[in-house]
């Protein structure tokens, strides 16, 4: 069970910024190899759908819906017990939405262990994107007097960059089928996995800045951020057995559960409920939970479904 | 060479409210704005410009007094309770008073 | 005739930026993206002249600098019925240069149409750019009284950036050859198309902008911008069968016609008729002509050249 | 500490403008020039700063009362006629008056 | 709207200085930095801001009188001998006075 | 013996920046290129050595180690002729110190030769950067009452950007071995050479800028950047012969010698020698040794290795 050499990258990122070294990556390559990442995995969910027949698939789609909505709940529950409203309702956005990388690097690591997955897991990690952040707000404002501006928060939320994205992807890759991307693919199929591992490294670099603030937020938060993905993880795998997945489809669906978004939920919580403070979620969410799940979640989660499948 | 009295404004926050500050300040009268990306550490803590939400921006709006102040109110009571966000004004001399 | 899915990102982009959607690529992404795209169609285009021999290509370069003076100075007597001279002489200057987006996609529509091209339209893509320039500064200035700086319009054009990249990259592959490129081949040429459905992304999202300046502009802009391409498709399909072109070439030269500059153009003109109203070129040029080139001109003029040629 | 006084010139404008700007900065005597990449609306609308001739610069100069009056009167001759820009002028104490 | 009167003190240097005096910045008492990235030229040459010890930074700091007086002694004693670097303050009116 | 095409992209963008050309590259693009290259030769070199047994490439370390720091002395002993010590002792550094990419072009070169070099010559390139910087500014500092924050020079020389990924890269290709890394080879390896043409492009940018430097700084300056690397290529042909190279290997680390750091030399330098005129420095190094080694250099260095082993 070796670490892959993408998550070596993502090591080095945190070895090199906690060493206080100068390596920093321009803004605007974060932004490219984000861009790059969203279109890619769209496209490929795109091109596996447009070969899927039925109406199964549907089902499955508001399934993962109502489920991406109920981890939100449970996650408030849990935070509340020590924190405010506000931060409670916007960190458990963060937990109940998904983190596009955290399923990449899973991909990676399935397809390593020559593990095939269902094709509509990345319609899953669009979709599980948005109840979260719906379902936070609601949470923020029950019983409060602030009202919610929908709008804008509609706005935040299907028209954010990450689901523009992902969902252009998708449909471009749906439209154009295999053949029609295939002239693309040297670039978003075989440029993926090299590109993850600068991604990866910036998301070093970047999660170490987060680890500062942990000290700050103390035990509670550290213990949630590592607790909740294992619970998560587990609610993921029983929806998807009641799904019908195979193991890798399972494997695939406890990740989205067991992660944590740190680039749609903190942008949506900072406009849609900015009283919440973005130190507390981003350090549980990207100090913590992502390179719990890089390091020991992803090979964990493939082993817990392979026992239940068994 | 006759330059007309001003103020300038100079408003430094988070990069997720340029949209909505960019309306308030024509919304409020201001006839223009530059808007410049930066870093910085403050209050909040540090934003060190890797990420949209970890990134300041710094907004300059030259305009007459009243309007500079209605902008700092708006600041002040829709975005200072909640944002990072800081906010100076000072005296300039322009060369076409009419222009702001 | 279904949409090329590079195609299927400018619509995106479009779509994403009308939806007022906060997706944004980097600048240094667009600037880099351009750069990629000048050298690498400079590179095929000297690749494929050093395999060329014989002086039949001379004239028609000079052929096709006399069209691109003569559509310029068309440009400018249509343009003129509304527009003041400094505008209409600038926007003439756009219509009369080219476009190498356009261009690129019209090669890649070609090729995926199996339909083969001369190798010296990628030397009249970078010819063409230049004279329409001249000629729109002169048109500006002419009866007026500011003279013209023409050692800084003469830098402007011949040392402005898509020119020495377009002709840097046409002179290196022309002195490398195809055996000497072949190791710069996996970026420049296999990822030639996917790198272009980025920058098409980019441009959707730039359209988008300068549409929200046709409202001001009028219904004779929008008119202009759509009929002004027709006219100069047929006008360089008669030329092309006049040099004796085979289809393919035809249909290039008659797409660069067509095709208006936004980059070399708007930059050129910005310095050296400065008075002219850059908003109503790039309303025209990118907001309009440029759209429907993509979506519809390009594969009507495959089908102009293939009746004319039948 | 003794701050001496200065004239800080601001100049917002297209960034085509600014390998002309720079030399004619130099030329006028100033010692100096900052240059930063911005964004912008005014009366010329949004210059959103995608693009190279969609991008503002943000020009200081710090310089003499004369050398400030000079670039202004240059820029107010020479471009802003044509050219999105403005231009304002403040009060500003140096460390080291013959620096600038 | 009551505008407190403070300090805006502007240092423009070498990037390679930018942890060092956000450091010094900190040590010496401000409540807060705002960091842009910058080109330009003055005695040292040009700065192109291609590369990063080719770049420079401009930092802006709203203080006090003394705090303002303290950095501009540190970067006159410090940096101004060998790196080259440019610095002013001005007057600016704040919202909250008790924030910086 | 023609131009390798990469070596055209330098030219090309030298020739465009002393022709005053507008071209410009992002500075973001320069950083991602450069954060590329030292991946990408760390990877490569990292994978090579997980295939060594045997210590004796250890004892080639050392050796290497030594030679930096000699080399640097006789720079000094050379400079101080006519410059300062300062200058002296931080232009030392950088010519005891090597360049990343003329080690790539020089490889690269290699193996369009048909040469084959050992793999430790990556290692070699990582550890040759840092004694120059040490024994720089032990130099500087020598007799004079300025004491030297060993603490930040150190942070400096083993954190700096380039040590941090050139060795993060040899560690992670080392750990992954050749199967590992093969997921990564589309970007690292296939992209490496057409990327490197990009990196040059902006090298002939940036060099231009420095030849202006080169005007005040007199003959002296240009005389020493042009013999002073012929002289180490000597001595490093000379300890390859000793170390018992093969040609291709005593070509590179030829070249290492001769090359002449502008990457990490000038950072260490600028904080360890502030006294030191980064004009003088960087006109040697990157206005003239740079492209001398390029241009001329690298073939030479291949004739003479040849001449020595035939
Ligand atoms: N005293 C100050 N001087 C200059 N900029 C400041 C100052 N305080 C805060 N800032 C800027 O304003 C942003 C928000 O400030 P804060 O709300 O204090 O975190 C910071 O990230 C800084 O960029
Ligand atoms: N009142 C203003 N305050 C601050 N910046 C302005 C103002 N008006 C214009 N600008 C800037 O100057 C540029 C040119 O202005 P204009 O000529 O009004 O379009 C704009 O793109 C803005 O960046
Ligand atoms: N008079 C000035 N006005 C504005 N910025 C200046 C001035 N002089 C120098 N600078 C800036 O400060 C940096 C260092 O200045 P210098 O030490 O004079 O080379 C320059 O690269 C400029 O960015
Ligand atoms: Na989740
Ligand atoms: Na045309
Ligand atoms: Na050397």
């Amino acid at each position: 069970m070796t670490l892959d050499p993408v998550v070596l990258f993502f090591v080095l990122g945190l070895l090199a910024a906690l060493a206080k070294s100068d390596l920093k990556l321009p803004p605007a390559l974060y932004e490219t190899l984000s861009v790059f990442l969203l279109i890619a995995i769209g496209l490929k969910g795109g091109v596996a759908l447009s070969k899927l027949t039925g109406s199964a698939v549907l089902w499955q789609v508001v399934a993962v819906i109502v489920l991406g909505a109920a981890l939100t709940l449970v996650a408030f529950a849990v935070l509340r017990w020590r924190l405010g409203r506000a931060d409670a309702a916007a960190t458990a956005a963060h937990y109940g939405s998904v983190s596009v990388v955290t399923f990449a690097v899973a991909s990676a690591y399935l397809s390593r262990q020559g593990v095939e997955a269902e094709p509509q897991l990345t319609v899953f990690l669009a979709v599980m994107e948005m109840p979260a952040l719906v379902v936070g707000v609601l949470l923020a404002r029950m019983g409060g007097d602030k009202r919610v501006n929908w709008g804008r928060l509609a706005h935040e939320v299907f028209l954010g960059k990450s689901m523009v994205l992902l969902m252009g992807g998708l449909l471009i890759g749906w439209i154009a089928g295999a053949d029609g991307i295939k002239s693309l693919s040297p670039l978003y199929i075989d440029l993926f996995k090299p590109v993850l591992s600068l991604f990866l490294l910036e998301m070093g670099l970047l999660t170490a800045g987060k680890l500062a603030g942990l000290r700050t937020q103390g035990l509670f938060v550290v213990a949630v951020a590592t607790l909740m993905p294992l619970l998560f993880a587990c609610l993921g795998l029983a929806t998807a057995v009641a799904m019908g997945l195979s193991v890798g489809g399972a494997m695939l669906l406890a990740t989205l559960c067991a992660s944590s978004s740190y680039i749609a939920a903190p942008a949506a919580m900072r406009i849609a409920v900015p009283e919440a403070n973005p130190a507390i979620s981003l350090a549980a969410s990207l100090g913590v939970t992502f390179p719990f799940n890089l390091l020991l979640g992803i090979p964990l989660y493939l082993w817990l479904a392979q026992q239940v499948y068994a | 060479m006759p330059f007309h009295d001003k103020k300038l404004l100079t408003i430094v926050t988070e990069s997720v409210l340029e949209a909505r500050l960019v309306k308030d300040i024509q919304r409020l009268g201001a006839h223009g704005y530059t808007v410049v990306d930066a870093r910085g550490g403050g209050a909040h803590g540090v934003q060190g410009g890797a990420w949209s939400f970890d990134r300041n921006i710094r907004i300059d709006v030259v305009c007459d007094a009243q309007v500079a102040e209605a902008i700092a109110l708006r600041c002040e009571q829709s975005y200072l309770p909640d944002y990072g966000l800081i906010l100076y004004v000072s005296d300039v001399g322009v060369l076409r008073a009419d222009k702001f």
